[in-house]
């Protein structure tokens, strides 16, 4: 059995259809019609990586490796478009187009009151291609592609209320910091084909690091006349940092708060479940390369703990619904990439999928908070919803439980996994990763059951101004608009959101609670990712941990005697006494520990330092080299410095130039008499 | 000394004397009648150098066309000759300072090189023509596009000294024969019917 | 049809045409669908120049030769490889837009202007298929004549600045090559360029001419210091002008370098191509920093091309390094490649950014940044355009911006680690600068009145940005076709300089 | 015997003279036109002699040209003379400085 080249275009091409189709002739085909066709080419796609996943793992066809069509073709160099289909591009489809088509459905709920209707769903149906282009390629350049595609559609969608002052800032922030993280990204692949065999494409490139002949991990080179450095660590580091804008890692995160100015649907898409991401599964991808160089690991658990710790705290001082969400997104992926750089690539991808699902389960949960709130996402204005709107309260307990790994949900398998694999592993820096971590765990449940507390439970902390006249209705009522409400007063009392909002959310509930028990097993310790990813067999901290495994009950029965276990239950005992019992002692917290909350407000002042030396840097450091190279250096001095210098001589030679005629016949005969003393001095000495 | 000298040093020093009196003299006739004079010396000298078309063609030219046209201007225009003649006695040690240098150089020059060139035979003669038909074969032949279009030169200065004199005055009355030939009847005589004259009286 | 000399045709077709145009086109419909029905033949023919050119045996076709000036050996020589073929049909694509684009903005002298524009294209071509060197020159020098009027008639207030400035800074240049070109005649006895490829220069004569060339592509490039010519003209220009002038006149300067530098000086070239790569990695830096803190929208786009010409000439020169420093001619043929595809790729972007530009400027009289701010809120159409050709700008994959810059760094990186970092610098500074001004020009909320009452695309600047778009999206989604097309020829560049090295 | 030094000699002391006469009357137009007149007399007059003693007719061939142009010469620069002497009422060398900038 094997995959059909025309299924997987079909799978690639089908969202870009929709996206096209809606984009160019949204006013043509309408709403109905925009939404008909890009939710008709994701389940399309959706449904064939299905089709596709199933075949590789039960239908036991081989993995695809293809080129559809070359690039361009330059001497022994040569680049290609292509698919490289494997159970992890497998998983990666599906959780891509799973969560793609609930957050499609979900926009219909969410985007209905929206002018830019059709431009949204053409933007996600883009953005659904360019993560497949990303996930399914079979080489560098087309990973590439994917990779500065779907920061594009982010870049569009975080601005696509381009009114918005802050949402255009946070566009271009957040295609900045991407960018920077690009510019490593590009430097690793262009290492990958001057040090790994010339090639660009995985297949080559892998089979080369991997061939013992190649000596890989020991090839050096001297960057700096002096300092020999391993190959395998510069093209690994580059790469991660390509990975570090892209999966928001300390300290490129700056941008991922920021984006929470798009609209929620992409939020949850973008955001949390899949772009985001994308960086996880690069490394993963490229795990033959990494397992090469210890150091380029070591820098990726000691980048992921940072992150895995650090953003989570700020989290816990959010008032910003979406903004908690977005740090804990933040958080969550320091796990991966701790898991990354601990060589549990696995862990880190399976926590990756079980992610994806909590996660923009919780984004679009509080996208429903937001709509029956028309739009406020401030927590202090919001409290005791859970009577309003009941379906939302049980699947955001769902998945903050899940987030928060208790027991037997999806995000206790794949974070207790992680935390096991650090602490099996000896590389430097382990040690600090995995005491991160479990602060980390403590810090997550914290944040979590706190934002859920704050928004469903306790008092009501809105008022309904039942009396408004206008009538803000829904039909007038825009997304840009409510400024003019004041802070905490709703027009109409809160209720529950329509079906297509609520249908993908229970949709995600499911694989949030069980995903994780399912497919521990094969993942993580079986034999799914065999021939995928590559672990060096001193670094097989899974392999490890596998031989203490058996099955995921036994894995929640070991996981109530481990620490993480108590740790998030202490999370939730303090989360519940402060935010539920008595919140007076979070303002108590917050005026004893001054220092901590600016610093935590303040977000550790990375925004700011970033903003300061960066930006007003770079105009400041523009402004001097144009004022100073190009005004007054070149243009000043050189250029019109040398027309001032003949415009000088000019009006000095001018004065010669008197428009008498006698004066030039003086000039002439002064010159013949000149020119015949020289005649008369050059024929005698001539004739001497 | 022969006779040729003889004749070559007074035709030298009239001319020289005449070229200084054109250039010091005050009234600007007697300095172009001075300066016929310096043609018609040079002239001389040219004869005596076997070049008898060019010296004829001189005063023919000169003499004849250019120096009368002179005349008429100098007198044509009427001039105040005492500004004129103002700065000229400021001028003048530098004028023959400078002249004498030149002079000085000059004649260096000739005394190094030409004092050495033995004369040849008249080449003219030498052929067995005459010196208007040793120039003409040479001048038809060599260059006769140049003297087409010498000849061309001339007929631009001809028609173009018209033009730039030439004076449109308003007002002027002036007769036009080619209107006047072509007048008609009706421009001059006009015949208008009236009614014939009743005497007193007479009731109509 | 293979008889017809077919590199005058379209050489002179646009030439006499501008004539005609002179002649005929006393009112200006006349004039414009002249001078487009002349332009729209001329692209016409160069089609059969892509189809017909052999891209497998490369080096020179379609050759023409005739007696010129026999006493100085000088011959009409004309003959295209892949190289002048891809530049021919950029130029001749181009010109049609350039011509739709002014139908509207140019309302005086239209007779007068079009015929300028036809006589540029026409120029232009006579630059890229010229095989003698003095021919080149006349096309070289002669170019910059109609540019000057255009600049100097249909330009800003500080036009007669920004022409003087033009023409001398280019003039100067070229005086130098006039110089070396002189000294290869008197070397040889003849002007043609294949003759002076094998004049057997010593290394000192071959230095003299490196910079001479240098001095005179380089301010054509232009690279830094010898860049300010090309913002004051960018924004004095009228539209037509400023996407000819990015577009192809830039051109001429990395196609001399490919012309003239390296078959003839190739010992100097790569002797010195240190120099001119580290010219070009200023530009990156240097020149982006100083885009960023442009208020005028056209002085931006003139900052950004040169910063993106720079990676022509990284290209061409890392070429030569590659060659001598690492025996690694794939490598070169890489970064010529990128050199050559960027050179056609912001042919297509630069025109793209300056028409768009020219179709805010036609509405509001105003090129300051300022002055706009949430373009987006009445020209959705307009919009989406102009952040395709931003994000082409700025290099994203899928758009022809991507496909030379990485090829030219994947090629940089083959030389030196640190070349191809700061090379990528531009992947940072560059979206910096063009994704500020997008912010700035096309979202946000509406501040100025003027900018409520704007109206989107009218279908002539669709056609024109929709063609600018169909190529940059083509030349992104599939460049082979191009690098094919050149593959050949630049083989054969490549492998000289391997012979001169020996 | 006339030697080639003596015409030359003559041909110097006459152009001298007028350079010379350029210098002293160099207001007056008509003088100053006088003067060129005899500057061109004695540089034909070394054509004629050099023609003469290396027997080549191309000098007298110069002459001949010289003095057709010199007549056209004299001719325009008289008509300007006039011209400018209708518009002006002067021949004042110093007093035509119209086109000074």
């Amino acid at each position: 059995m094997t995959i059909s080249k025309t299924l997987l275009l079909v799978i690639v091409l089908a969202p870009l259809f929709g996206a096209v189709l809606a984009g160019l002739f949204g006013r043509q085909i309408g709403r109905v019609g925009a939404h008909t066709v890009t939710i008709g080419g994701v389940a399309l796609s959706c449904a064939l990586s299905f089709v596709v996943l199933y075949q590789l793992v039960w239908g036991g066809a081989a993995t695809f490796n293809e080129n559809v069509y070359t690039w361009f073709e330059i001497g022994r160099y040569s680049a290609h478009v292509g698919f490289l289909i494997d159970k992890l591009t497998a998983m990666m489809m599906v959780v891509v187009t799973f969560v793609s088509l609930l957050v499609h459905l979900y926009t219909i709920g969410y985007m209905h009151e929206d002018d830019g209707y059709q431009r949204f769903f053409s933007y996600i149906s883009l953005f659904t291609f360019s993560m497949l282009m990303l996930v399914m390629g079979n080489n560098f350049l087309q990973l590439f592609f994917g990779w500065e595609a779907v920061g594009l559609v982010s870049y569009l969608l975080i601005g696509f209320w381009f009114k918005r002052p802050t949402a255009i800032f946070a566009n271009m922030k957040a295609f900045l910091v991407n960018r920077v993280g690009d510019f490593g990204f590009l430097l690793g692949i262009a290492g990958v084909l001057l040090w790994f065999g010339g090639s660009l494409d995985y297949a080559t490139v892998f089979a080369y690091a991997q061939d013992p002949s190649n000596e890989m991990g020991a090839r050096t080179v001297e960057l700096i006349a002096g300092h020999p450095w391993h190959v395998a660590t510069i093209v690994g580091i580059c790469l991660f940092i390509g990975a570090m804008g892209k999966s928001a890692q300390v300290p490129l995160h700056i941008w991922l708060p920021d984006s929470m100015e798009g609209p929620t649907p992409i939020s949850a898409l973008i955001h949390a479940a899949t772009m985001v991401t994308a960086g996880i599964f690069m490394v993963a991808r490229m795990s033959p390369i990494f397992e090469l160089s210890d150091t380029a690991l070591s820098f990726i658990l000691i980048i992921g703990a940072t992150g895995a710790l650090f953003t989570g705290l700020i989290g816990v001082v959010q008032n910003d619904i979406k903004r908690v969400v977005a740090y804990s997104t933040l958080s969550q992926l320091g796990y991966m990439t701790v898991a990354l750089g601990a060589s549990a690539y696995a862990a880190g991808v399976f926590h990756l999928m079980t992610h994806a699902f909590f996660k923009a389960l919780l984004f679009l949960g509080a996208g429903s908070v937001i709509i029956a709130m028309h739009h406020e996402q401030d927590m202090r204005h919001m409290g005791g919803l859970r009577k309003y709107m009941p379906i939302t309260w049980i699947t955001m307990w769902i998945g903050s439980l899940a987030l928060a790994g208790a027991p037997g949900f999806a995000g206790f398998f794949s974070k207790d996994a992680i935390i096991e694999a650090v602490g099996e592993s000896h590389r430097f820096g382990s040690g600090y990763a995995y005491a991160c971590v479990l602060i980390g765990v403590f810090v997550t449940a914290l944040y979590t059951f706190r934002s859920l507390y704050m928004t469903f439970h306790g008092k009501e902390r809105f008022v309904v101004d039942a009396h408004d006249a206008h009538g803000h209705g829904h039909d007038d009522a825009h997304h840009d608009d409510h400024g003019h409400h004041e802070p905490g007063h709703l027009a109409h009392a809160p209720h529950e959101s329509p079906w297509v909002v609520t249908v993908p959310l229970m949709l995600l509930a499911i694989p949030s609670i069980v995903i994780g028990f399912l497919t521990i097993g094969p993942m993580l310790f079986g034999s799914y990712f065999d021939g995928v990813i590559f672990v060096r067999e001193a670094n097989d901290v899974l392999g490890e941990l596998g031989r203490n495994f058996h099955g995921a009950g036994g894995m929640i029965l070991h996981g109530l005697q481990t620490a993480p276990f108590w740790l998030a239950l202490a999370g939730f005992a303090v989360a519940t006494y402060i935010w539920l019992f008595n919140p007076s002692i979070a303002a108590w917290f917050a005026k004893t520990f001054r220092p901590l909350q600016t610093l935590l407000m303040n977000k550790y002042y990375a925004d700011d330092v970033s903003q300061a030396v960066f930006s007003k840097g770079g105009i400041a450091l523009g402004r001097g080299l144009w004022k100073a190279g190009d005004v007054a250096v070149i243009d000043g001095a050189i250029v019109n410095g040398s027309a001032g210098l003949v415009a000088r001589l000019a009006g000095a030679v001018r004065r010669l130039q008197s428009g008498y005629l006698y004066h030039y016949a003086f000039a002439m005969i002064l010159g013949l008499i000149l020119l015949l003393g020289g005649l008369w001095w050059g024929v005698t000495r001539m004739a001497a | 000394m022969t006779f040729e000298l003889v004749c070559f040093y007074v035709f030298a020093a009239v001319a020289a004397a005449a070229a200084l009196a054109v250039i010091s003299v005050r009234n600007p006739v007697v300095a172009a009648l001075s300066l016929v004079l310096t043609f018609f010396s040079m002239a001389c000298v040219w004869l005596l150098a076997d070049a008898e078309f060019l010296a004829v063609a001189l005063v023919l030219v000169y003499v004849g066309a250019v120096m009368v046209l002179f005349l008429f201007v100098v007198m044509m225009l009427d001039i105040e000759l005492v500004p004129l003649r103002e700065t000229a006695s400021r001028f003048l040690p530098i004028g023959v300072a400078v002249a004498a240098v030149m002079l000085v150089e000059m004649l260096m020059l000739i005394g190094v090189r030409s004092l050495k060139v033995e004369p040849i035979a008249d080449p003219a003669a030498t052929a067995g023509l005459s010196n208007i038909e040793w120039l003409a074969r040479s001048l038809f032949t060599d260059y006769l596009l140049p003297f087409e279009v010498a000849a061309l030169i001339l007929t631009v200065g001809l028609i173009a000294a018209v033009p730039l004199t030439l004076r449109h005055r308003v007002g002027v009355k002036k007769q036009n024969p080619s209107r006047q030939v072509q007048v008609r009847r009706e421009d001059r005589l006009r015949i208008i019917k009236m009614a014939a004259e009743t005497k007193q009286g007479e009731s109509p | 049809m293979a008889d017809w000399p077919l590199l005058s045709v379209l050489i002179w077709l646009p030439l006499l045409g501008a004539l005609a145009v002179l002649a005929l086109g006393r009112n200006p419909g006349t004039a414009r669908w002249l001078t487009l029905g002349i332009a729209i033949a001329t692209f016409v023919a160069s089609i059969p120049l892509y189809t017909g050119y052999d891209a497998a045996a490369g080096g020179m076709q379609f050759i023409e030769s005739h007696a010129w000036i026999d006493a100085l050996k000088v011959y009409y020589g004309l003959g295209v490889d892949g190289i002048a073929v891809a530049l021919i049909v950029l130029t001749t694509f181009t010109s049609v837009l350039v011509i739709i684009g002014s139908w509207g903005s140019i309302d005086e002298r239209v007779s007068q202007y079009m015929a300028a524009m036809l006589a540029l294209e026409g120029m232009l071509i006579g630059v890229f298929a010229a095989t003698d060197a003095l021919l080149f020159y006349v096309f070289f020098e002669a170019m910059l004549i109609p540019m000057f009027i255009i600049i100097g008639i249909w330009g800003g207030p500080r036009r007669v600045y920004a022409t003087l400035k033009f023409f001398i800074y280019t003039f100067l240049g070229s005086i130098f090559m006039l110089v070396g070109l002189i000294y290869l005649h008197m070397k040889t006895g003849e002007f043609s360029l294949a003759a002076f490829a094998s004049a057997g220069l010593n290394s000192t004569e071959q230095a003299w001419l490196f910079f001479a060339f240098l001095i005179a592509f380089a301010i054509k490039v232009p690279m830094w210091p010898v860049h300010t010519w090309l913002p004051d003209a960018h924004v004095e220009a009228p539209t037509g002008g400023s996407v000819i002038l990015a577009a192809i006149m830039l051109k001429v300067g990395g196609y001399g370098f490919i012309r003239f530098s390296l078959p003839i000086t190739p010992d100097a070239s790569q002797e010195y191509a240190w120099v001119v790569i580290a010219m070009s990695l200023v530009a990156v830096v240097y020149i982006g920093y100083v885009a960023l803190v442009q208020d005028d929208m056209k002085k931006l786009i003139a900052y950004s091309s040169i910063a993106h010409m720079a990676f022509v000439t990284l290209g061409i020169f890392i070429a030569l390094a590659l060659v001598r420093d690492h025996q690694n001619p794939d490598a070169a043929r890489l970064g010529l490649q990128g050199a050559m595809v960027q050179m056609i790729s912001h042919g297509f972007v630069s025109g793209a950014m300056f028409s768009c530009i020219g179709v805010l400027y036609d509405r509001l009289h105003t090129r300051m940044i300022r002055d706009y701010g949430g373009v987006a809120n009445v020209m959705p159409w307009y919009a989406a355009f102009f952040v395709l050709f931003a994000m082409a700008n700025c290099g994203l994959p899928g758009t022809s911006g991507f496909v030379g810059e990485f090829m030219v760094i994947l090629a940089a990186f083959q030389d030196n680690f640190w070349i191809a970092a700061v090379a990528g610098f531009t992947l940072i500074i560059g979206a910096a600068y063009t994704l500020w001004l997008v912010k700035r020009v096309i979202f946000g909320e509406i501040t100025n009145p003027k900018v409520a009452e704007l109206t989107d695309l009218n279908a002539r600047e669709w056609i024109v940005l929709g063609a600018f778009a169909a190529a940059v999206l083509l030349v992104g989604i599939y460049p082979k076709p191009l690098t094919d097309l050149m593959e050949t020829s630049v083989q054969q560049i490549v492998g000289r300089l391997l012979l001169a090295k020996v | 015997m006339i030697t080639l030094a003596h015409v030359l000699t003559l041909g110097a002391v006459l152009f001298c003279i007028a350079v010379a006469g350029i210098f002293i009357n160099r207001k007056n137009v008509i003088v100053l036109l006088m003067c060129i007149e005899l500057m061109l007399l004695a540089v034909n007059t070394n054509f004629v002699a050099f023609s003469r003693f290396l027997g080549d007719p191309a000098g007298q061939v110069f002459v001949f040209f010289i003095l057709t142009v010199a007549a056209a010469e004299a001719a325009i620069g008289l008509a300007i003379l006039v011209v400018l002497f209708r518009n002006r009422a002067t021949i004042d060398v110093t007093d035509i400085d119209r086109l000074k900038g």
